[in-house]
């Protein structure tokens, strides 16, 4: 294996490709195009299957139709997309196949533009479409860990047979940047026991979402947040820099998290007590790391390419033991070092003293 | 013209009356002194002079399946194989 | 002190923006130093405008993107009045003299003053406007060695393009002759 | 000496449990041409059915084979989903009118634009029987449904589509017939259309789909044999019946085999 | 004006009509459709648009559409159709032109069942698709209520160009209840300055989401996120019950607050100091009043018809001063006031005794 | 003496900025061509166009008229939602093969189905020219795109689909044409194409389409006058010329109004 | 005190179950006295089961739903089976006994046992079931005046079905005979 | 022949050469000395011998719209309105 330097969206496809993706489903859309356009290229070269939707709706059922089957499929969009994906994504879940779903998200409401965004984090993290459920949501903030996280996706997505997204923004899709890609993992050669490959030599299997009976309906949810606290229990990630005695923790994932890092390092050049968290996990979220870092710290510093969506769930890890502040940029526009470096010092000027 | 039988399943049957008015030999008639566990008046075959001709035409009529047919053929005299 | 540059390529789509940083980023790599590249994307280039960030670095790089370059090529004159007030103090502009109306005025940074357009037509092909140009940033500032470009260089253009090789050699080494040059006029 | 011997039987492919359709429902009829087709090809054990949403909702648990559910309109592009990682398998969906002409109208087109190797079963009964009866777009000029209380009005909401007609006009779809349910004689026509389809798929000849004439005796408001006779005299004549497209290819095959 | 028996989903299209709804688009749906067919008789007879869409995109595209041309238009649906709209809602809120969307929610995910269900809290208060906002979200808990706030739904949408849900579940569609219906508003006649309706003798119009520069989307959103900050001044919305001197406050909202209601009254009559906070804005969410609440009593207990989705919100208002429990019912089961009544003792009985 | 007189002008309709399109692209044409038209019919006061997700997205920023921009493929519902309460305004969706011929089939079919009274200029130019060339459903059998990097396999993608056959079989559409824009000769019948579906729309008579078959020299990687022929070579053997739908009233109206 | 009763309407789909329950509830608006009406829908729908759940109250009422009734009319023996063990001690039990397998066994409770089909069969029109019931429970507890009932039903049904006035009353009054009866007889 | 002229505003020219390969009278020619200020060689007139007949044709084909065409016509006497 050697180090190549590569695009985020062409990554993100190759490593789908080597974690075992047999099949992949979407629609164009900037900014993610070059994964689609990478799988054309390379899915059928491998004798998987690759078809270009008429739709991201159409798409994510096909997702959901070779899901049933048990093999790894996938697809991928950008922020319209993936609200168009919502009803499928919810089937899924109701269904409990697995699939992986990366979104590169730009900016919104709307037409919006194509440019880095990360509004899509209530999409995402809330509920992707109706019905009581959270897909684990992996926020990479490199290439190297795109790559990485797409391979976990697959393997998250299995072991719990839940939907799985892999969110970053059009900065990350588009950069180029050294990484190192895994081995081609040979495919599963057995299909899951729930999996349809048809009935031969067994019972006949079913994969529904619907119950029409409230309590079996409510079987079936309690059921699915048993799982997701397990996921909760088990899965959160996050990374940190700079963390130990210090007075102020700035929290950003992705592209954001990435900016920060660098303002956070310039303001310990100049002396102050800073400290990064960058969530990796958006869920579940890394609540208790988190929650432990507020009763060490004096304030948190929210740093999103938004108007303040994880902020809530800092809020609610914070638990209102510290104050929590906001700095972010919408519609595209990507914030720079120098201005998170501004709100640092804003803060920790005034930051008040906490007896402990 | 061959004889035949068919039976009705009648925990099964809705009483939809699309056998009876399929029927060519009007054989089928519907209960009506009496209702399923589902609450129908079933389908029953009234053929005391045996007109029914196993042509089965009820049972593709029958949307729920109800129905099985039977005919009379001559039977064979199976050769006894040789074991 | 360890290097770390934050370098941005700018100009007209077709004029091998992309491509320029695009081997700047591959030479880091190859010299095993760490190195981000961002294209600008979307309404700009349909607009024509290409612009291109590459950071480089000895160390792991956070941000990929920056307000104040500490390095910016020009390839036109937008770009020209767009980023010469962003670089550093201390930094580097190289200028594509062949499309400005008006030269910088900085004093604060370093500058180097090439007509790279018309260079490249002198060498037979404007679309080495690129090559010469980065050879010049490279003569002022050795981000990278000369040696590594040229090598990547060559494995970029591989035998199917054989017989570019010379030309862009000879665009490299132009464009370092008179970033050298100048860098030795100008040194502050 | 006579001997009995059964004539007509349940088809195995059908699970012996009771539907939830209205009495008089031909949905009940498709299930089991569906069930003998598949019996009789003997591909009961390689088959996947894809259930629509509507009242053939639960038609996962009568079709005794592996089965999923698809969303309101998607099972075409589930279906392609299925097939395209088990191309050695038999698939297909059923779906109803609103299901397969409204909502899932794209997905139905592109998967025989796609010439996608599955047979598609079509209940075409001029309303949506699950909702209780709203109109459909193969609502019939001046019926009234619960959504077109005075009568489909035309004017406001154009003519009912014809989607064998349709569909036989995309190049990758091989076989599309549109049959009716409304009598023995109709029964078994439909039920040769539906065997070819499958057969055009286990060929891999490209996309099928059998459109059949329904009734929905509860929406209509009518008793189950009164909803047959508005079929034949009301849905027949808007929707003629026959094949509209064969390829050379499906032809060939429906020769060979009979 | 008289009172009437009515049923939730007539009444809600009645009152639309009564409020001056011109055009009304959807797609059938348990346990919404007497809404839609009721607009399906009386739209035609008054002259106004009713189109029976395709689909619930359309139907959400066509809302746009009308909507564009400044007359009051709305849609209504369930959940899995409410998620196939995410796409359109986002699009209406990116280019600010009102809308009303009724939600009848059931029980999910996926196609799961026709029950009653509160599951779609997040998908409608927190973003609605891709991109930075909340829509507004009126939740009634009776009959009376739901015609009152569907007046009021038109009002909002006007006053501040946005995305207003009326938010109930199928419980309340089906239930009869006496009620009054406000009298027949006469149509607008005049159309606002920002609307579509051809240029004669004017400047030419547009109406778009897009803004294909980073600064411009971002200055969009600026405004988008101002407005939103206004309505979060202006409009929190709630009911209370007996929330003088009181240890815990029951909180929920639409059918889970009026069974709560009845718990409440039990436990008053058993002697526990219980109070009742009934919501009505789902977004903005009546943090103030709340977090006030939180300063008075010693612990929440949240009812939900979910897993626990508004409990987010009261944790987020509680700001960690004040305990809070959660007892839900899902997949269409609706609690009755004997188990919420079980868990208000449950809790009581262990209050701890909070020095103020 | 002899005195000088406009023969060609720039049409009202068209505000005076340049469009971000390529040079040579054949979108400018079909722009002019409608704002043409509409200056013609002397309804610039009281058109309402709607704009799609693709290379025209910007449309409304070139004609001088009241404009929306639709979600990607819903441009026909969004201008169903416009044209219900304005019903004495005309109103027209502009889209390109992505938008109506993938995402938004269903939309445009329902629109025909329902006699939508709106007029939609369909812009085929066999790619998605915005994302950057990646295969539409009309993109040809064999050619090459950023998504099907060896040519468009018809195993796998089906054949391209031919809209205005499938438009022009839905009772509700009152005109259905596909002219092209490769020549001078060919961008005059389609301007009388699109003069005819407006007035289709003035009269009342129902759904009205123009399909143009469009070049897109960057993803095809052609020069324009390549471009051109390449269409008139290539695209126009696949999707023959003329009206593939008038209703007698449209002829008739044709007729009257010359 | 005041008036509150949680009435569960239960049996099958075509005997008027809903009706029933939507007479009382009009009735009950009629008395200017607060109401809901619920039906069950649903998946029921289709399987034939059919219910619904009035809550007649002098005071505004919060909770439409209860898990334990205060009355109950069984139309059929499924809903028996459901319904009699939750019903509130002291509460009531109407019960069709036409078609049921085994009377109720509960003794916390008042009950009216009436074989409604039957009456209704008699009077000539078995669709009368409901009617008989709902007068049998009122005759037992009247949570509503006869006399309101009687005029909102004709209102209800209208001069287009003029001809059913008299059968409706007939069976309002024979359930309302019976429940009276019985009241006399099983009083607690 | 008639007699005719175009003007081209060269700001809005894209430079497709459409125009150019259009005009039957070979009088639009592609500068190939500057570009304007989008970077395009634009399209020019060279129509030294008068040859243009102002048939449109070039304005037809030109997808940017940049072509404007003037044809010169016998002036007619206009009659003095009345006051
Ligand atoms: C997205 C979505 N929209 C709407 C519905 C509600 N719905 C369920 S079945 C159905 C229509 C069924 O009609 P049809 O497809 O004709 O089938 P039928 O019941 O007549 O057999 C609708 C609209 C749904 N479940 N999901
Ligand atoms: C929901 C959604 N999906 C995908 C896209 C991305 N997208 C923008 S334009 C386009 C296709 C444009 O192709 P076409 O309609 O043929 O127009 P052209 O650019 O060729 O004129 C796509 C897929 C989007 N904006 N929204
Ligand atoms: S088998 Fe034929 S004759 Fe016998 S009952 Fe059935 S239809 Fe009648
Ligand atoms: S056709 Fe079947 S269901 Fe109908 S009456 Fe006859 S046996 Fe019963
Ligand atoms: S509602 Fe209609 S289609 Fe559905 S089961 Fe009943 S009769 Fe059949
Ligand atoms: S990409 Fe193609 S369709 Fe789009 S503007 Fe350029 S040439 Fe035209
Ligand atoms: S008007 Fe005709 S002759 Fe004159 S330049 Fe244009 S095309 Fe040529
Ligand atoms: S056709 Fe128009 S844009 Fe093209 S070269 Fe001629 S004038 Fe310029
Ligand atoms: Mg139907
Ligand atoms: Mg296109």
């Amino acid at each position: 294996m050697t180090i190549e330097l590569l695009k985020g969206n062409v990554a993100l496809a190759e490593a789908a490709i080597r974690a075992g993706v047999e099949a992949y489903f979407g629609y164009p859309i900037t900014p993610q195009t070059e994964l689609l356009e990478h799988m054309a290229k390379r899915m059928p070269e491998l004798g998987r299957a690759f078809v270009q939707a008429e739709s991201e709706v159409a798409a994510i059922n096909m997702v959901y139709g070779a899901a049933c089957t048990g093999v790894r499929t996938m697809t991928s969009s950008s922020s319209p997309g993936i609200s168009l994906m919502q009803e499928g994504l919810s089937y899924i879940a109701g269904s409990e196949v697995p699939a992986v779903i990366v979104d590169i998200m730009r900016g919104g409401p709307g037409l919006g533009n194509i440019q880095p965004s990360q509004s899509d984090y209530f999409q995402v993290t809330r509920s992707a479409g109706h019905g009581d459920y959270h897909p684990i949501v992996l926020a990479p903030a490199s290439v190297q860990e795109a790559i990485d996280l797409m391979t976990e996706a697959f393997d998250l997505a299995d072991k719990y047979r839940h939907v799985v997204y892999v969110v970053a923004d059009g900065l990350l899709g588009q950069m180029m940047e050294p990484a190192e890609l895994p081995p081609m993992q040979p495919l599963r050669k057995e299909r899951a026991g729930w999996a349809l490959t048809g009935s031969e030599g067994r019972e006949k299997r079913i994969i529904t979402s619907l119950q029409l009976n409230a309590p079996d309906l409510e079987a079936v949810n309690l059921r699915l947040q048993f799982k997701l606290a397990e996921i909760r229990k088990r899965e959160q990630r996050s990374t940190e820099m700079l963390t130990e005695n210090v007075r102020l923790v700035v929290v950003g994932y992705g592209t954001a998290g990435r900016i920060a890092e660098t303002a956070v390092k310039r303001a310990r050049e100049d002396g102050m007590k800073v400290g990064l968290f960058r969530p990796i996990t958006l869920w579940p979220f890394p609540e208790r790391r988190l929650s432990a870092l507020a009763d060490q710290v004096d304030a948190f510093l929210v740093v999103e390419m938004n108007a303040g969506q994880m902020l809530d769930d800092v809020r609610l890890a914070a638990g209102g033991q510290v104050p929590v502040s906001f700095v972010g940029r919408m519609g595209g526009v990507v914030p720079v070092p120098e201005e998170i470096y501004d709100k640092i010092e804003e803060i920790y000027v005034k930051l008040p003293v906490r007896v402990r | 013209m061959a004889k035949g039988r068919i039976e009705i399943r009648e925990d099964r049957c809705k009483g939809c009356t699309l056998c009876a008015l399929a029927c060519p030999q009007g054989v089928i008639v519907m209960a009506s002194d009496h209702v399923n566990a589902k609450g129908y008046y079933p389908a029953m075959l009234n053929d005391a002079e045996g007109k029914c001709t196993g042509c089965a035409i009820c049972a593709v009529a029958c949307p729920d399946v109800c129905i099985t047919v039977y005919r009379q053929v001559p039977a064979k005299t199976r050769p006894s194989a040789a074991v | 002190m360890t290097m770390h540059e934050e370098i941005i390529f700018a100009g007209f789509g077709g004029q091998g923006v992309l491509f320029g940083g695009q081997l700047l980023a591959y030479t880091a790599l190859a010299e095993e130093k760490h190195v981000t590249w961002i294209p600008s994307y979307g309404p700009e280039m349909r607009g024509g405008t290409a612009n291109c960030t590459v950071v480089v670095s000895d160390d792991p790089i956070g941000s990929p993107v920056c307000r104040n370059p500490s390095i910016v090529i020009t390839f036109n004159n937008p770009s020209l009045e767009k980023y010469e007030s962003l670089i550093k103090p201390g930094g580097l502009l190289v200028v594509n003299e062949s499309l400005i109306v008006e030269p910088p005025t900085r004093t604060d940074i370093d500058v180097v003053l090439l007509p790279a357009t018309t260079l490249a037509t002198e060498l037979g092909d404007t679309k080495m406007t690129n090559m010469i140009l980065l050879g010049a940033l490279l003569g002022r500032r050795p981000v990278v060695a000369m040696e590594t470009v040229q090598a990547v260089l060559l494995d970029k253009l591989g035998s199917r393009k054989a017989h570019l090789h010379e030309l862009n050699l000879a665009a490299l080494a132009r464009g370092q002759e008179i970033g050298l040059a100048q860098n030795t006029e100008q040194a502050v | 000496m006579v001997e009995e011997k059964v004539v007509y039987q349940r088809p195995d492919a059908l699970c012996d449990v009771p539907t939830h359709y209205c009495p008089g429902c031909t949905h009940g009829v498709a299930h089991r041409l569906v069930a003998e087709v598949i019996d009789e090809l003997g591909v009961r054990g390689r088959t996947i059915g894809v259930s629509p949403v509507g009242c053939a909702v639960f038609a996962y648990q009568y079709f005794d084979m592996d089965g999923a559910e698809a969303a309101h309109g998607r099972a075409p592009a589930m279906a392609t989903g299925i097939k395209r990682v088990m191309p050695d398998h038999v698939v297909f969906t059923y779906q109803g009118d609103g299901d397969l002409a409204a909502i899932g109208i794209a997905e139905i087109i592109h998967a025989a634009t796609r010439g996608e190797n599955i047979t598609t079963i079509f209940i075409n009964n001029a309303i949506y029987g699950m909702t209780g009866g709203q109109m459909a777009p193969t609502t019939l000029p001046g019926q009234r449904t619960t959504s077109s209380p005075s009568g489909r009005d035309v004017e406001l909401t154009g003519y009912p589509i014809r989607m064998a007609e349709l569909l036989a006009g995309m190049p990758g779809a091989a076989y599309v017939a549109r049959q009716s349910l409304h009598s023995v004689k109709e029964i078994n026509r439909a039920k040769r259309a539906i065997a070819t389809a499958f057969k055009a798929q286990l060929a891999g000849l490209g996309f099928s789909m059998v459109e059949l004439l329904s009734s929905c005796p509860t929406n209509w408001k009518l008793t189950p044999p009164e909803a047959l006779a508005w079929v034949e005299q009301v849905m027949v004549p808007y929707y003629p019946l026959g094949e509209y497209k064969v390829t050379d290819e499906v032809r060939a095959l429906t020769r060979k085999q009979g």
